[in-house]
């Protein structure tokens, strides 16, 4: 840092102090164009004439120090700070001969119009904003007059509006629930309707399986929603004290008879 | 010399007071009773003569100053009544399923009514196509050249004018939507599924149902 | 004689044209067209004459007669603010990066969002935008010509009709900004070396404000 004190003029107290005051405050910078706008100010020049060398050493010297203290900094800050070391070293060397691409004058030159840019940018909208505005400085007609018999309607749209719908429509369409294939879905009230009618038929006990609606027991898809849908349903038949179930052993056929006085 | 003395004679000379009374009738939304007018100018000032003066020179002209019960306000000249007639337009928002079913049309051109109605979820009311067909923002378009021949429906000029567009292909895509602001900032778990399609949505689409 | 030189005949005098001017004016809060004038005041009229008469009448009066892009409405003086307290809307205050958004947009207009991010140095939240879109202070403009095909926003009339402009060539430090060469874009020197390509981005200030 020795160097670099060499490079900054010896700072007052007061700079000092706002320097540090910067350090504490450096959630309140709006990304690293705005701080380095803010440490150009202390350059105390027209900023067409500012030191981007002088700059890049307090910026980075002020990353420094709130690294050091342990401040996490938004990755654009380290970012800004990388280019700037890199900007700073190009500016004090010589240019290598034959060296392609904008050289680091062009480079300090387009940092410094982005800084005017930006304090520019400030300095008009305060200027619009200090403006006589409608509604705080000067008034339309407070009671336009409207009293007529002959009422048109005419409807209305804005962009706005048109946009919005759409985008109501197409978000809408992301959460729309994936559609089933129902085509090869069972669901378990067809099931529960279906043994329902069977419930008269059945004797003594007999596999599950064995009740599979036609065309439900070859494909392998079908069958398993098939059983799946039938399993339920039996469940539920059985909760109602309609049928009995049991099975011998885990994966063994699931047995089921119509329970006595149907 | 005491306040009340030093008021008056600081009181803003007659022009002023008119002037002030003229810009707080112009914009109050109701008469103005002489008391509010005393109330809201200077110490020291003469409503009464500067409405006198005001009631003056606006006589003849487009607008009269007038009594109403105690209060004061402009009102139009009665002989020009006839100009206000098409002040009464009354602007209405579009329904949300006529403004969705806008927004369709020019997203997806040339579109069939089923195409819409596949894109809403709901089925369109003749009243709401017979609406837009009015406003002439829409029009019909060529005839899809598929079983039944259905009618499409685009956008027209009127519509391209109104919206401030060169043409449909000025839409912005669902991505500058939500650039925009104008989508959910929820986390759409489709979104990175299907990027492209966001995008070319407005260029695109003219063809999307053309097979 | 022929049927326009019958109309110009029938015109009323200018007097009362400027009257005709005055009651519509008045009668309505929001900016009147010239061609809505003309459509609606007897044929043969000039409303543009009448305008520049009505102008001088009202000069130095407690209501001005201001020009908002295209459209013309009475507005009080900006010195008679104090008077109208009552009539004050309060306006949500706008945080800093939506005033500077919002300038951004007026002196660069059209601008993609990728420019105003260039110009502040960090990103545009949504809200920002949605916020001045909401306000109808900004609104899409035409898409730009390069890559992508970005949208870029524009400042409205409303905008306008807010700040007490005639219209964005009227923004305070223009011509300073400009003659600056401020307004320009000039991207950042290509460190590969790829000087012309971005040419066509708003450097173009032959069609800035054309919208």
């Amino acid at each position: 840092m020795a160097q670099t004190d060499d490079w900054i003029q010896r700072s007052s107290a007061a700079d000092r102090l706002a320097e540090e005051a910067l350090i504490i405050d450096v959630e309140g910078f709006e990304g690293p164009l705005d701080l380095l706008l803010t440490l150009s100010r202390t350059q105390k020049v027209d900023l067409r004439r500012i030191s981007v060398l002088q700059l890049a050493e307090q910026y980075l010297k002020f990353v420094n120090r709130v690294v050091a203290l342990r401040i996490e900094l938004a990755a654009d800050y380290l970012v800004m700070a990388a280019w700037l070391a890199y900007l700073k070293s190009r500016l004090l060397l010589p240019p290598e001969p034959g060296e392609a691409g904008p050289s680091a004058e062009d480079l300090a030159a387009h940092l410094a119009f982005q800084l005017e840019r930006l304090s520019a940018m400030r300095d008009v909208a305060a200027r619009l904003m200090a403006r006589d505005q409608r509604g705080r400085n000067f008034f339309a007609r407070g009671q336009p007059e409207a009293a007529s018999i002959h009422r048109a309607l005419r409807y209305d749209a804005s962009l706005l509006d048109l946009m919005r719908a759409y985008a109501r429509i197409r978000t809408r369409d992301d959460f729309r629930p994936y559609a089933f294939d129902r085509e090869h879905v069972f669901t378990m009230e067809q099931a529960l309707d279906r043994m329902r009618g069977l419930m008269g038929y059945m004797g003594a006990w007999s596999d599950l399986t064995s009740y599979l609606p036609e065309g439900w027991a070859t494909s392998p898809t079908r069958r398993r929603s098939a059983t799946a849908a039938h399993f339920a349903a039996v469940l539920e038949m059985a909760k109602r004290g309609q049928v009995e179930l049991k099975q011998s052993e885990i994966f063994a056929p699931l047995l089921m008879r119509a329970k006595g006085e149907v | 010399m005491d306040p009340a003395e030093l008021s008056l004679f600081s009181a803003p000379p007659m022009g002023e007071q008119e002037r002030m009374v003229e810009a707080v009738l112009f914009a109050s939304s109701e008469p103005v009773t002489l008391f509010d007018l005393q109330r809201r100018m200077p110490q020291g000032c003469d409503p009464a003569e500067a409405l006198a003066h005001l009631r003056r020179r606006y006589e003849g002209r487009g607008v009269h100053l007038v009594q109403i019960g105690p209060a004061f306000a402009f009102r139009t000249a009665p002989d020009l009544g006839h100009l206000m007639l098409k002040e009464t337009v009354e602007t209405r928002k579009l329904s949300r399923a006529a403004i969705e079913t806008l927004a369709i049309v020019a997203y997806h051109q040339p579109v069939t009514r089923a195409e819409i109605e596949e894109i809403r979820g709901v089925a369109v009311s003749r009243g709401t196509v017979d609406q837009l067909l009015e406003l002439n923002w829409i029009r019909l378009g060529r005839r899809r050249m598929t079983p039944g021949r259905p009618v499409t429906f685009v956008v027209t000029e009127t519509f391209l004018d109104h919206f401030g567009l060169e043409s449909a292909r000025d839409l912005p895509g669902l991505k500058e939507l939500r650039a925009a602001g104008l989508l959910d900032s929820r986390p759409l778990p489709d979104m990175t599924a299907a990027p492209d399609e966001d995008d070319s949505a407005p260029s695109d689409q003219s063809d999307l149902f053309e097979d």
